[in-house]
């Protein structure tokens, strides 16, 4: 078994359902013959012709739009947004409509959408290129929000997202698309939309985070073991709803906490998990918890995001101070 | 001197006049008697329920309500036109059309009596709900129709849509993708000359709205809405077209709004009362009854019993709305996901306890 | 001096400006003759003219372009957003532009708009009219939002939006525009957006909410008082960036913390403001701190809008439980 | 049959052929032989500083770079024809514009160097920066055209847009507006015939991009835009019907992306040589340099000693942008907002001292 990328894991998933279910349908700018601009669709629309890959108009409300109409009536969309800092037009769509169709009409009809984008900074991009804006898909009722961190989690989040009966925000951390490789085998195996992954065990800390900045989390938890901190890396994946039980399991254990997320820190998702963990094993807690997230700032221009982004010494300083809080 | 090198014409089609005199060519559909009876009884049928909507809003019986007075011809002359395979995507006022479509009065009253089982349509399988925010439902029509068409199903996706929605961006983004893939849909304006209290004016320099197709590639036709043979010639035409796989067709009905925006809107603010009473002369049952009637196809005794029937039909309806006990809280997370996550159920937990504990709020 | 509602000290806030600022335009549906469905804007075209209050074409996104174009310019546009259902299609416009074009033109252009709105439920309105969502909007960087919660803050902080140099989100909530009437001073005296309000003192418990939801916690603080317990309730009225320091004093004192808010739990603004204090002040924390919000499902339809919204009860006995705890 | 209610042309404006042939009329530009002579020597000096942006992309010294080959009669043209007091709404690519109007190389240089302070614009005022967001550039542009006409104030807002962005909402939404409150606004789309690897043919079945006026009721005015001539004396007349009051008009250009999208892009994935080989037949500069030659108003050692001019100023330009240095993580926090909130500095200080703790991240 060759070893492959994040964003070729994610070809291979969509090639999958596309062979495997006729109702699946990709739409989005530049996925047919150029194979999307970050090639995650190469090769798609001459193996499935134009009636299964469909190069759409520029406009973003449009295919969530219609990726809603098309679901309702019995297809599964597949839509690209060419990258996060364009999909604000959707969130109209997504969050009063597909998040929305089930309930308003009592289960009659739903919507089995996917919206796919890339996301997050680090990758030298021009402007609005580099957002993560999962908090805000996050806040929608009905809606999923999956983001994968490996090859591996990228095939099996893929795929159960693409078969999941409700709609699936599903951001993918252009920063891993090409980092690293992994054997993925493409058994068709989607994994659970209702977990989190535990990455690394450990009885002293636990750090949690999500896409790219697993990454940093996993060094950072590198670095602590070199002063023989264990600290348990958790991969929450499935963004909404939140599986807390894997947390606050963990935490039951270290008593200590930190999450790492690269969007803003006013309203993020780490508020959220901090807020659920202080909740419900407050007292479990032997330190007050800790975010390390992006700035509440604009994502700057490339110059600074490194410097916006959460680094691995930030990370294992919040770390020590909680442990040693 | 410019060369012209593109060049494009509207069309207005009318049959009847105000008075029901013929004025254009009269489709098919003029000579099947039985058909035109069965609309108008639609049209006098929906009318009827409107005017007892707003009754009920008024005693305090229902929650704000949308009347459809005077878009009769247009919203039962679509209702008739489609075929119940096709699918429709509804504003929120074509009544008419959605009860020629199986959606029941009780579930109108019950969506506007503020219960979601309102939009659960017993009996109409596939249609939208009611979109209440402005031009969204053009996109999911789009999004239908191709489904259709990459099924090679001989289905047509209709919405329709208000001459104020048509300055929403999706309006004009879900004409352009119908036209790019040809799709089978037929999208209708309903221009009733205001948005709330922003006069056609106000919203766009357009002298008609129908011109807006040509900014897609599609072909836009303007119609009497008041005039019934006038909506069908058209929409037959049109949705003919989107069947055989011909593509879309934007259909701008001239019609007028004769009641407020909704019960919650005072019209008289904004607007004058000589321009009400000559829209209420061009109202769409008077010359559909007057083109019936002097053919002997509808009597005044016909016109008796079938409001006594209605009116029964009203009344039963009405019950079973009024009847229809509290939805349980249960329902507002039960069908949220097709599975319940284990977070929503514990709020659902909490909720159904929170109610237990004050059953009063 | 008469005693005014909320939606007339509104009206009073936007005649002020009108008059005293030849800057200020108002934009919106509805807005000119019919004086806004809320009829927040009642009577200002008459007054100051259509070239000061501009009823829109139907499209909210181009409200916003339109309002970040004006401002751009130099004036200070003052637009409405008739529910906040219908305020998704600005959030292109307002997180990609509005937040942004100061701090990518290093400050050569800036953004001083408002964007109002009705906002919450309890008014057995139709559907999409009952939402709350300013979470989505505090997670924008260089975005400020605010909400009031009675006739006088409505006044003052109105004015201070206006005045304030940058983009502006302004929630009205609707079930308090005609509750309460107050005697409202038309002084032009601004309020700061810099600070929370304390509305009553107490020294077992915080309670933090913002909004309509004031109503319920002022009512669940008197419960408390009943049985001896004394909470401070806190309006933390300026919903983004926020005063912590009014809040962190305030816990600091009680070491016992409810959020309140209206909007679904996930994400909301009631997680981010449990972390900050997690985080800043865990130690001084003697029970886990609590969220007491509407859930994560979409708002649904006015039958069951009170299950919906967090009740007296609820707050009552979240109350209890961390004064137990 | 039905009558015909409305009736539209859309006009194509052509100056000169691609051999700098005279085929329409000429407007009086074409006797103001400095103005003409400086145009053509704005259009090579954006056609060499072009070449060497993307050079320095290959190089690694400038982050992804969207080049405007091809594009210099539009870009040049629209700088040229606006006043310094009005404002430019620009896409990402009009660097002919923007130079004309007081933007400079460096500042070019360092926005696709990953620099905010290439958008500070320090002798351009009130132009916007570039709009990556696709069609959000046309409202703003309308929101400016608002203020200008509120405060009687005799400025033009020009926005300008692909083939591509014609099909946002927001781009419909803009022209809709215009065209209600009669803004002095003029819309500018260059059909340079792709949208990345979206060819027009999938993008829109409308036939021309300038019909798309019709929808809002402006008029729609196509030009070959690699035709100076033509593409001023149309700006010329749209500019002035602006700012006299009469209303906004649409402009489409047509014209031809000979690059790649921009340097992340292989266009050879996804179209022929032999059509981008058709196009170099018709670029802009060829024709009015053989305008002017013949007419003695530029020779070949004009053009070598300009183009040396240029290549100087372009190399200090590139020397001015690599030798400025990284901006301080502090300018992420301080434009912000107008004042710093407690939080925001608190924010700052940690980003400030965890810079000091790890200088390389
Ligand atoms: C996106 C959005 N904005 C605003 C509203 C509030 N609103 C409800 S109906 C209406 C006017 C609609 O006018 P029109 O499209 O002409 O339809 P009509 O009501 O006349 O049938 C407005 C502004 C809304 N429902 N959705
Ligand atoms: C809203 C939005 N969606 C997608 C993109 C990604 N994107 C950048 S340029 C482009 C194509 C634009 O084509 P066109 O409008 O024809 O302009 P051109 O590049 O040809 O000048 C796309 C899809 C974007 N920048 N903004
Ligand atoms: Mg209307
Ligand atoms: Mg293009």
């Amino acid at each position: 078994m060759a070893k492959i990328t994040l964003v070729e894991a994610i070809n291979l998933a969509l090639a999958h359902e596309l062979a495997h279910d006729p109702a699946v349908v990709l739409l989005g700018e530049d996925i047919g013959p150029n194979g999307g601009v970050f090639r995650a669709t190469v090769g798609l629309q001459e193996r499935f012709g134009e009636g299964r890959v469909l190069d759409t108009p520029l406009a973003e409300s449009m295919i969530a739009g219609l990726a809603i109409g098309m679901a309702a009536m019995g297809l599964k969309p597949v839509a690209e947004i060419q990258f996060s800092g364009f999909i604000y037009p959707t969130v109209d769509q997504m969050i009063n409509h597909a998040g929305r169709l089930r309930t308003r009409t009592r289960g009659r009809l739903s919507v089995p959408m996917v919206l796919r984008t890339p996301s997050g900074a680090g990758i030298h991009a021009p402007e609005h290129h580099s957002e993560s804006n999962e908090a805000l898909f996050a806040h929608m009722p009905g809606v999923r929000v999956v983001t994968p961190s490996s090859p591996r989690r990228a095939y099996g989040l893929l795929l159960a997202a693409i078969r999941d009966p409700d709609p699936v925000v599903f951001f993918e951390p252009t920063r891993l698309y090409r980092l690293h490789k992994q054997e993925v085998e493409d058994d068709g195996e989607a994994l659970p939309l209702d977990t989190c992954f535990v990455l690394r065990e450990g009885r002293d800390i636990t750090l949690v985070s999500w896409g790219a900045m697993i990454h940093e989390t996993l060094e950072a938890a590198h670095v602590l073991a070199e002063t023989g901190v264990e600290a348990e890396v958790i991969d929450l994946a499935t963004l909404s709803p939140i599986d807390y039980e894997t947390i606050l399991e963990s935490v039951a254990r270290t008593g200590r906490l930190v999450v790492v997320h690269e969007a803003p820190r006013t309203a993020g998702l780490g508020g959220e998990i901090l807020a659920e963990v202080a909740e419900r094993a407050g007292y479990d807690l032997a330190a007050p918890p800790v975010r390390v997230t992006g700035y509440d700032v604009v994502t700057p221009l490339f110059k600074l995001e490194h410097e916006f982004m959460p680094s691995v010494n930030r990370i294992v300083a919040a770390a020590r101070r909680v442990l040693e809080g | 001197m410019p060369s012209i090198v593109a060049h494009f014409d509207v069309p207005l089609v009318r049959c009847l006049d105000a008075e029901g005199r013929v004025v254009g060519d009269l489709p098919p559909l003029a000579s099947d008697t039985e058909t035109l009876r069965a609309i108008f009884r639609a049209m006098l049928r929906v009318r009827l329920f409107d005017t007892k909507a707003v009754a009920l809003q008024r005693t305090g019986q229902l929650g704000t309500y949308a009347s459809c007075l005077g878009h009769e011809a247009l919203h039962v002359g679509i209702g008739s036109a489609l075929r119940p395979e096709d699918a429709f995507f509804p504003t929120y006022r074509e009544y008419g059309t959605q009860l020629w479509r199986g959606v029941k009065m009780s579930e109108i009253l019950l969506f506007w009596g503020g219960d979601e089982r309102g939009s659960a349509f017993a009996e109409q399988p596939h249609d939208f709900p009611w979109a209440v925010p402005i031009g969204t439902q053009m996109l999911h029509a789009s999004g239908a129709a191709l489904a259709f068409r990459l099924r090679h199903e001989a289905r047509v996706a209709l919405a329709i849509i208000g001459d104020g929605g048509t300055s929403q961006g999706d309006f004009y983004e879900a004409l352009n993708a119908a036209g790019v893939w040809s799709l089978p849909a037929v999208f209708v304006v309903a221009n009733n000359r205001w948005a709330i209290s922003v006069p056609l004016a106000k919203q766009t320099a357009a002298q008609t709205l129908a011109q807006k197709a040509i900014a897609a590639g599609l072909p836009g036709v303007q119609v009497d809405g008041n005039d019934l043979l006038a909506v069908r010639s058209v929409l037959d035409d049109a949705i003919e077209r989107a069947r055989r796989g011909h593509g879309p067709t934007l259909v701008e009905a001239l019609t007028y709004r004769l009641s407020d925006h909704t019960t919650a809107d005072d019209a008289r603010r904004y607007r004058g009362k000589e321009e009400v009473d000559r829209a209420w002369a061009e109202e769409p049952l008077v010359r559909l009854r007057r083109f019936l009637a002097e053919r002997g196809l509808w009597t005044e005794a016909e016109e008796k019993r079938w409001t006594e029937r209605c009116q029964e039909d009203i009344e039963e309806a009405v019950r079973a709305y009024l009847a229809t006990g509290k939805p349980s809280p249960a329902d507002m997370f039960d069908y949220t996901f097709a599975t319940l996550p284990a977070g929503l159920a514990a709020q659902r937990a909490e909720a159904l306890a929170a109610v237990e504990a004050s059953p009063h709020g």
